[in-house]
């Protein structure tokens, strides 16, 4: 496991890469609100990298290191927020949720609903997709997808750093168990960012955002792959093919209007996911897609994902498995050939 | 002996008995739907547990719902409507007979995934904790239940930050037909205790004064910072898993001959009576007050009308979200 | 909980519901296979209804009770799997597997390809899918879908008894963990069975059943949602419309081929689930039938599954959730329109 | 003491430490891709537990996967280029430094996921009693491992079907950067055997004989049909957690320091020096051999090609479908 890079403290920075905006994140919610609290695995060492200076600011009854076990912290977070509390559970790397889904399906999601409304459950549950970076099969996994037939949840997949902060911010405040999933590849990423101005900046959830406008094909991309999105774009544009970049934010609920504005416009699709392949939210997006607006569509729809195999840890083995400006630049070329 | 309370303790035990032989017969009568999980036996640990807590004390509970909150003081209405599956029971209809939880008594659910509710008894506990108010958390859970990681990782948790929670195991030597003697690794779950360096306590769950006693104690004791305690109440289910689940053959009729024996209700109404602390009649009006009780909730829900089955898609989300630009 | 209706044991039946077919299988890899083994909660009481006789016959260490305990229990079938044996774990109703997700995941599905070939986890998980049964949103989940996008599991959804025999008899011979998910709906209906003759049939995994040709439309459906498309099939049949009716029995992997040959053919694709729509095995079948038979598609495709909230108790509530016969006809109609 | 035995040992833990740091300087030259979870300190615990154990045992071990598989007898050349990711790795290329397992030593695993090796020990040693052979499955993990459910739940099955398999706690005081004091709710992690009715151990994991010892005897006890023990072994790490991780201040360095003191490698060197059990001779060619397998390792992997990147796709499955009809 490697934890690189990590973030400096502190409101004198001018540009934040992505775990410090997460970190201004939680610190400025925690600032706004008592009730909100951080729990999770070497959070008071920063180990991962976005935790910085909470320990100082706000000590360790509300920045909170956890024993292993994954069920019992993320119960004991929903408990707490069934009697007013607002906890943010680090749950570092996407896997170690499985250990605790019982909890999150069961419990996080049902709960409101068993009870006809007599209660809810207003946790965030972060976890970083950690592929792409050697860690192999236990390690690697982007499982955002695996939560998407569970009502009740809210799932938001940043795609960078600036919305990352305010969808956090958001989550924080919403009153539904949030799954919160961070993509490992953007961690470098940053953001420029004036601290008195951005403190209040939240982004909804449930509403996408329209990267890029183009005619021609729409592309809906998620976590990192918006960037690559971008690029592939950018390249295709200098061809004089106009692509439309999509960034839902958040998965679940799905802003599809937007979407399907777009899909209505353009006549082609291509949803790109670092997911595999075979249930990933690509094929969801497809699926709605082509459901709503099959007359629109000029092309066959395309995914670009991981093929449906684990995550090898040797680099030559893992390096070519996940989507890429090429791939998916060839993807949308399909669409309009 | 405090009067007062122990004729609550008493009507609250009749009113869970009631109560189920009440359900049991409307769903005889087809007027119930789904199954239902009875607790006939298990009153005293139940009864006992609960008057141990504050009104404003939290509890979770578990699939076997009805005894909990009505020991905790609920009203019958709610969780009749609910079984009766009206618009006005406790969950809108759409819980039923495994989740009889009535927040405005302090229970923060009852869940029917067996063990899952340790964690949440953890985190109440922990959220009271850091809210600065004295409240306890009372966790009611299985043998069954015992053998599940959630119980390890929820009386760690507990333990390492004195949480004001205890844990109470209602241990009726079953899970559904699975013998405990065969599941549970050691003769006595209290005992696991110590491994959290925590106390724990074996109660006669059949004799409702001595599991007041006991989790009276480890409530103080939680309520003024001791942390958490582990609570093994040994009782038995008359009935049983669920109705109609007559064709199993786990038990030997001899024991469940033994154990009726030993009714809690009886055994404390004889002991009420021997000590002289309530009079026959106070006790007789309460049955008959606890019998009026019910008819009013059957009637209530009975008259309550359906949901309407466009409400299934109400309460999934706490804050609707408004997609599209 | 109810667990009815339960089944007779022993090899006089000549007719066997779903229940007496699955002990049927069981029975039969037993004494193929003295590394075969059953374990789950209350079996030797036949609680559920499809272990009777097997104590009787195969004795307490082959016919094991076990304590709950998810995870630890399917780890340990993982691990007496990897060392030899062939243990079938009946889980009972399915959102008992979400305590031990991460066995499944983490371990179950990856443990082959992460000691690259070494070792391999034959083990069967059987679930049911106890929806439609009055016992509210935790126990009647769906959630085959949940590990469509786990690599490594096998995903066994039958349709009816005798499918159902034969598949699970091949999940016990397969070397691969194989998930098998066992429709509540189906509990009652039943299969003619000649013991003599049927003990070896066995089905194959990853094929597709054409459960009746058809010229118009084509019907991908699961679980018990085959048999009410069947139905629905028959009645637009008599207003001339040609149904066919595929039920893919292994969804994952997925018999693709079938499928797409069927497209190529009606140029309309209906897919059932019973599952929640979002995420739904049905939403992949549109997602892969739209990628790779776009050109032959005359309609928009449909999905016909329950809407995206969780189960209530209440009858009135529940009963019009799932798929129907009605709304099959519908759908069907959509796309001939 | 037998000499060969011990000789042995001793080459084992040499073995491991000079693995590992071979490991570190080929991460510094830039040779390895990935994180390195070393041992260094935790050599004693490793050996003196895996020496017990015949060669058809079986093992599961952790994250911190170098030892292990070493400690049971694996040779270096597949766990070197596993490291280095060559397609003659033991997996091949496809685990890495988390995931050293050869199973042709009896390890059925080095997982990476914190507590999920309990289960498949404890099912290993099902099987080995199913199958009737006297086979004996030794799990290890770490005192942050503890507080996962599977701990529970591995222990309860284990125990009430008296499987043979040891627990093997290599508690070296933290989890990453959190103090099992801070986390862990009990002094001795084997005071939780008791709560399984089953023997619990405390050894010094420094002394490699007493950990023999323990181990051995619980091996036995196994191995006979007594049923599964827990042995914890105090110890210590004396690098971070993983390589490259030398930010953090969650120890004070005087507490490493001590520690270091106790190497158990030199440790048990002394002794054996001391009482005579072997010449001076005898350990400096034990570890020039061990260097010149290093060498050999480090040479064998260094000439192996890379996996075909298409090879990412194999073993996915042990059975590959046809679909299609
Ligand atoms: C995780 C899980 N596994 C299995 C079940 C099925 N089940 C319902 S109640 C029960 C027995 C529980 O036993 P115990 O905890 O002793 O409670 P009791 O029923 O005796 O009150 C079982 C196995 C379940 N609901 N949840
Ligand atoms: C389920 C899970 N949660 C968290 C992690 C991240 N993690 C890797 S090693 C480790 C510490 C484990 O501590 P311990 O069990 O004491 O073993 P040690 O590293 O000390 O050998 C953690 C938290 C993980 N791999 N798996
Ligand atoms: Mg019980
Ligand atoms: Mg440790």
């Amino acid at each position: 496991m490697s934890m690189q890079p990590r973030s400096k403290p502190g409101p004198e920075v001018a540009k934040l890469n992505f775990l410090a905006a997460l970190r201004d994140a939680m610190a400025e919610e925690m600032r706004r609100d008592a009730d909100v609290f951080v729990m999770g695995e070497d959070l008071r060492q920063n180990l991962y990298g976005s935790s910085a200076g909470l320990l100082d600011e706000f000590g360790p009854v509300r920045v909170r290191d956890v024993p292993l076990a994954e069920a019992g912290v993320i119960g004991t977070a929903i408990g707490a927020a069934m009697v007013g509390m607002r906890p943010v559970v680090d749950i570092t790397i996407s896997p170690f949720l499985y250990p605790a889904c019982d909890q999150i399906i069961s419990i996080a999601a049902k709960s409101r609903y068993i009870y006809g409304g007599q209660t809810s459950v207003p946790i965030v549950l972060r976890a970083s997709l950690f592929y792409n970076a050697g860690s192999a099969a236990q390690h690697s996994d982007r499982p955002y997808q695996f939560f998407l037939g569970v009502p009740g949840l809210k799932i938001v997949v940043p795609s960078d750093a600036a919305s990352a902060k305010g969808l956090l911010k958001t989550a924080i405040r919403d009153d539904d168990p949030v799954l919160f999933f961070e993509d490992f590849n953007l961690w470098s990423t940053s953001v420029r960012c004036d601290h008195d101005d951005e403190a209040d900046r939240t982004v909804p959830l449930g509403r996408a955002a329209v990267k890029r406008e183009g005619a021609d094909v729409t592309v809906v991309a998620v976590a990192a792959s918006v960037g690559l999105s971008m690029k592939a774009a950018e390249k295709l544009g200098q061809e004089g093919i106009s692509v439309e970049v999509i960034d839902p934010q958040t998965i679940q609920p799905l802003d599809e209007e937007t979407i399907f504005r777009s899909v209505r416009k353009t006549g082609r699709i291509v949803a790109v996911d670092p997911a595999h392949r075979t249930g990933s939210f690509a094929g969801e997006v497809l699926a709605r897609v082509t459901e709503t607006a099959f007359a629109s569509l000029k092309a066959a729809p395309r995914r670009v994902c991981t093929p449906d195999t684990h995550i090898p840890f040797a680099p030559v083995m893992e390096k070519g498995l996940y989507p890429s400006v090429e791939s998916i630049v060839d993807a949308i070329r399909e669409t309009v050939a | 002996m405090k009067n007062s309370l122990h004729l609550e303790m008493y009507r609250r035990m009749v009113r869970i008995r009631r109560f189920e032989a009440a359900a049991v017969d409307l769903l005889a009568k087809g007027e119930l739907a789904g199954g239902l999980h009875t607790t006939p036996g298990q009153e005293g640990a139940i009864v006992g547990a609960c008057v141990a807590l504050r009104e404003d004390d939290y509890m979770v509970g578990t699939h076997r719902s009805h005894g909990h909150p009505i020991g905790k003081g609920a009203s019958l209405r709610g969780l009749m409507a609910e079984l009766m599956a009206r618009s006005t029971g406790v969950n809108r209809g759409k819980g039923g007979s495994m989740h009889l939880a009535d927040f405005s008594v302090g229970s923060l659910g009852e869940t029917s995934i067996v063990g899952s509710g340790l964690p949440i008894a953890t985190g109440a506990a922990l959220g009271a904790q850091m809210k600065g108010t004295d409240r306890v958390s009372l966790c009611f859970f299985g043998d069954g239940a015992s053998s599940e990681g959630t119980f390890h990782e929820s009386l760690n948790i507990a333990a390492i930050w004195k949480l004001p929670v205890v844990y109470f195991c209602e241990n009726n030597l079953y899970a559904i037909s699975t013998p405990a003697r065969e599941t549970v690794s050691v003769e006595h779950i209290a005992a696991r205790a110590a491994g959290y360096d925590m106390p724990g306590h074996v109660v006669d769950g059949q004799d409702v004064l001595e599991v007041y006693e006991v989790v009276k104690s480890a409530v103080d004791r939680a309520r003024s910072g001791g942390g958490p305690s582990l609570v093994e109440a040994k009782t038995y289910r008359f009935e049983e898993h669920a109705i109609g689940l007559n064709h199993l053959s786990y038990r030997e009729h001899a024991e469940v001959e033994q154990w009726r024996k030993r009714d809690p209700i009886a055994l404390f109404r004889d002991r009420l009576l021997d000590e002289g602390v309530i009079s026959r009649g106070d006790l007789d009006k309460a049955e008959e007050d606890v019998g009026a009780e019910i008819g009013d909730a059957i009637e209530f829900a009975r008259s309550s009308p359906d949901p309407d089955p466009a409400e299934a898609f109400d309460h999934v989300y706490a804050t609707t979200l408004e997609t599209g630009a």
